[in-house]
């Protein structure tokens, strides 16, 4: 069994305690969208505001989870201010990536099972990251893979954030 | 069978044994604290099913030869041991289906489709389960129906002060007979004779209900009752729901397929006779069969020493968490052991649920975080989610103790 | 592996070894010939069931602890499987039910009440299972539709010869792509194709077509595709409905309550993303695994290698039959083995079917008699009901001749 | 397992080879009554004439189906030709108490199954027969009880009989 530190990193367990960019913004302006995780409960709001040139001017987030749901959204609002939607999209791919398992297993009959489990449980298809694209502190979260059900936890913020962009 | 039960009170070192899971030797020891979201299977549950498989497995209701003649007569047998158990008074009300979701939907369905018309009331209550909500929901937005939801007090019971004016002109009336949640047990009785007065039909969501206390379908008042196999030593796939006959018998059909019909031309068909009109295509057999055995248990083990170990152990579960966490542990819903089951629902420390169940799991302590499919009652109890943990035949109080010594590995974490 | 197959040709005895309904000795031993109905089940999906009951059952998509992730895990891992054996997209596409009959229904509710409107045109098939007859009987009713029937050729074909015209402004074509009776494999792309081009929804009742020959999805050119666990080695309590993403992203749910939804209010609800949308309530977890099991078992014998067990099996039990009884027993449905599956069903020298079956079961010999979830067929093949041996990866020669050789007790007794 | 003979005697034989009161009546002033087994396919259709005094004054059978189904059928209709309505109902119950399972039996592992099964597999309570009616040829059925899947042939006849009634 994987241990909890693999789980919970000083720096995850500090952006839970430290939210960054928690807040709203006026809509408009700004654009919002929600999104839950069926598993437990979690909401999400995040407020997004784009420049004229679609770069991330502002960026805040609301609602409530758990420490990785949470530390998630608050290291993706840091990675994502004044990235362009470009720039956003090839790190939420990169993000997806590293929360995709790649190993496949075995079960109790030594049959081998699963294969590539897709990052959020949803089975989407992963596209291949684009090796230029640092994620910085998200790299942190790398342990939730080895957490399936928490998978979905750190990807919420991300997929809230794709449909608002 | 004597042995099993101490000064009316369950053996749990015997009645462990009787359940595959604890045979592996696991390191931390498995405490599993999750049966209200799915129980574990006895022994004789998995062998009955295996059985059946090994030696007679061939379609039911079809077959002449006595391979399926057997098949059939333990399929039959299973539905006459439900019925029983719950007090039905024939198999015919007794309807098998794949899980107690199915059965509310089907009455939303067939009884209400056939029954109910734009702005027609039906009422529910604020701690239903989706299982019992979404249904309405969907029949709601499709007919054009009025929901009206009965509340709850802050002592987490269902609010019956007004019960009158609440089924005024209620056509139909669903409840949970215990929450999932809260554990409290509603007073089922109350509300049908409220809501027969009222004219309406009273649904009533027992999943968590027949399988920790004594069920009798007439005392309880009730025009429907559904529960589910996996809740109650039974095997996955298989759900139940008995209803009087009468209304049964007037009831169009809810799925189409072979088994339910007695004739079919191009242009139409007729219904078989109950139970088998609602049991369109191959049933679940080997589940029936399982769940037959999983009642077998449950009347070896007496359902009375059944709520007898429950009450007790919730109450020793209160008592320890108290005593050892005062305020910073709030379980929710009734204080009485005496008006609820043995489902504990607390919020901890402000620590998130998820990381409870995470930290706790590493200690071998499984319990359920989340908001165990009943949001509008978390939304009423303003939290997102809880920890839940739900205790069974097989738990005792080192169980309760290992829980309570886990939750202090979350607060070394979260607690800053 | 390469041992269970011989010159191509599945080694039966070996297979046999495999299925533990044949491990105890039977006077006069077990001739199972009712495989279209229900099949027996391999040790590895007896086993992968109860291994999951034994070591790691829990509810799934809801637990943090490790016994719900693992749980999980095989769960999904048993839907990726059926999902590369029928050729899916993705896993997505999958959605459990509990039979082919729900998975049917499952298509005429959602996305028929969503589609379809008064005087819409549904084309089916004279060959239908009441499976997918009935479901659409229901909803023409309810919505004011119209059917159209496919007729079948005097040798048990399709009859194809004016597609165009048959389908002309149809909605829905829903047809079986092998006949539960006849045996007949239909031409499903042809049909597909020219449905299409009508504009219609293609439905396919594949339940005896995945058991039995390498099945693509996407070459079959169906929206839907509905099958059943139970005829294909794997548990009862579990059926298959595969649909076109784009079609079950667009299509309302079926039945409502927990695991379904993304949120719930007392006024309204979300739903989940696709497969678990059309999900309700506990699944049929153990089940799903033991298909999971099943469809390893048969990609382990390998589709071509059951497909052509089954040709020779048929050829040969068509020469036998026709050799020893000549026209006194006339087998309906196609001649030719390469156009049909095992499935013999038969009228012998004027004996009732269930006389036939009672005095076949003496010897041992298992058939199924009567309409077959058919009786549109049977009136338009003239019959009552028919006996129909069918066969499977565990039948052989010696099964034919037993069968061959029982006809002649029934004549003993009936004809006169 | 019950050998054959115990369900195909020599008179039931008889009954199926040579069907009694086979054919239709006019209705009105006959009534007429459908039914079916929806295990096989057997189909039956009864047409009923009763005198001004309630009784039977004439009966005729159509439909198809096997020997059990034609000869109780046909054994029926001997019966009750000439009986009144409740004659007709008496000779009912003792025929279904007749078709009726009595013992329990014991499932593989031992336990006690079933117990009371209704005779035509309906669940019906069985009625207590009155004493005094003879079933006459129609006795030849009770082997019928080893075959559970039988009885719905033996008791079709008299469904619909009492349907018409
Ligand atoms: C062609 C066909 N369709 C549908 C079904 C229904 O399958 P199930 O009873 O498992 O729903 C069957 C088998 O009974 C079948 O043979
Ligand atoms: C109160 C209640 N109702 C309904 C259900 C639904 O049961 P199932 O998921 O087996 O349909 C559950 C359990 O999930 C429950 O706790």
């Amino acid at each position: 069994m994987a241990g909890l530190e693999d789980l919970y990193r000083e720096i995850i367990l500090d952006h839970y305690r430290n939210p960054r960019n928690r807040g709203e913004l006026d809509c408009p302006p700004a654009r919002r969208a929600e999104g839950f995780n069926p598993l437990c409960g979690d909401e999400i709001v995040i407020y997004l505001d784009l420049d004229d040139d679609g770069r991330v001017a502002d960026l805040k987030i609301s609602g409530q989870g758990c420490s990785i749901s949470q530390s998630s959204a608050s290291m993706m609002s840091q990675a994502v201010k004044g990235c362009t939607v470009e720039e956003v999209r090839a790190l939420n791919t990169a993000f997806k990536a590293l929360m995709t398992i790649h190993e496949s297993r075995l079960d109790g009959n030594g049959n081998e099972i699963g294969g590539e489990t897709g990052g959020d449980g949803s089975g989407t298809d992963t596209p291949v990251p684009d090796p230029r694209v640092s994620l910085g502190d998200l790299a942190a979260l790398q342990g939730v893979v080895k957490f399936p059900v928490r998978i979905k936890c750190a990807t919420l913020a991300w997929n809230t954030l794709t449909q608002a962009l | 069978m004597a042995a099993l039960i101490v000064d009316d009170v369950l053996d749990v070192t015997r009645v462990r044994a009787d359940f595959p899971v604890y045979d592996r030797r696991r390191e931390p020891p498995l405490v599993f604290l999750d049966s209200a979201a799915s129980s574990h299977k006895p022994r004789a549950v998995l062998d009955a099913m295996d059985d059946y498989y090994r030696t007679t497995h061939a379609n039911v209701h079809r077959g002449v030869y006595a391979m399926a003649e057997e098949a059939t007569a333990r399929f039959e047998a299973a539905r006459a041991k439900v019925a029983r158990f719950i007090g039905a008074a024939s198999s015919r009300e007794v309807l098998f289906t794949k899980n107690a979701t199915e059965s509310l939907n089907l009455v939303a369905h067939s009884w209400g489709r056939a029954n109910l018309r734009r702005g027609d009331v039906v009422v529910l209550t604020e701690m239903e389960h989706h299982a019992n909500l979404v249904p309405w929901l969907l029949l709601a937005d499709q007919l054009d129906l009025r929901l009206r939801y009965l509340g709850i007090t802050d002592d987490g019971l269902l609010d019956t002060s007004d019960l009158e004016t609440a089924l005024d002109g209620a056509r139909l009336v669903g409840l949970t007979a215990m929450s999932n949640v809260l554990g409290t047990l509603t007073p089922v009785r109350q509300v049908a004779d409220a809501a027969h007065a009222a004219g309406a039909v009273v649904v009533v969501d027992a999943s968590q209900y027949v399988p920790h206390l004594v069920t009798d379908v007439a005392a309880l008042g009730a025009d429907f009752l559904a529960f589910t196999g996996h809740k109650m030593l039974g095997p996955t796939g298989i759900g139940v729901l008995w209803g009087r006959e009468a209304l049964l018998e007037a009831m169009p059909p809810f799925l189409g397929g072979g088994e339910m019909i007695s004739d079919v031309r191009l242009d139409g068909f007729t219904c078989n006779e109950l139970p088998w009109k609602f049991e369109a295509g191959t049933p679940p057999i080997a589940e029936a069969i399982g769940l037959g055995a999983a009642v077998g248990e449950l009347e070896r083990y007496g359902m009375e020493a059944v709520r007898a170990h429950e009450v007790a152990l919730t109450s020793y579960a209160l008592r320890t968490l108290a005593g050892r966490y005062g305020d910073e542990l709030v379980v929710h819903g009734p204080a009485d052991p005496c008006g609820r089951g043995g489902v504990l629902s607390f919020s901890f420390r402000g620590i998130h649920p998820h990381d409870i169940s995470q930290v706790l799991d590493q200690a071998g302590v499984c319990v359920r975080a989340g908001h165990h499919c009943a949001k509008p009652l978390m939304r009423r109890l303003g939290v997102g989610a809880t920890a839940r943990a739900s205790f069974y035949v097989y738990n005792d109080e080192a169980d309760v103790d290992a829980l309570a010594d886990a939750l202090d590995s979350c607060s070394e974490l979260f607690c800053f």
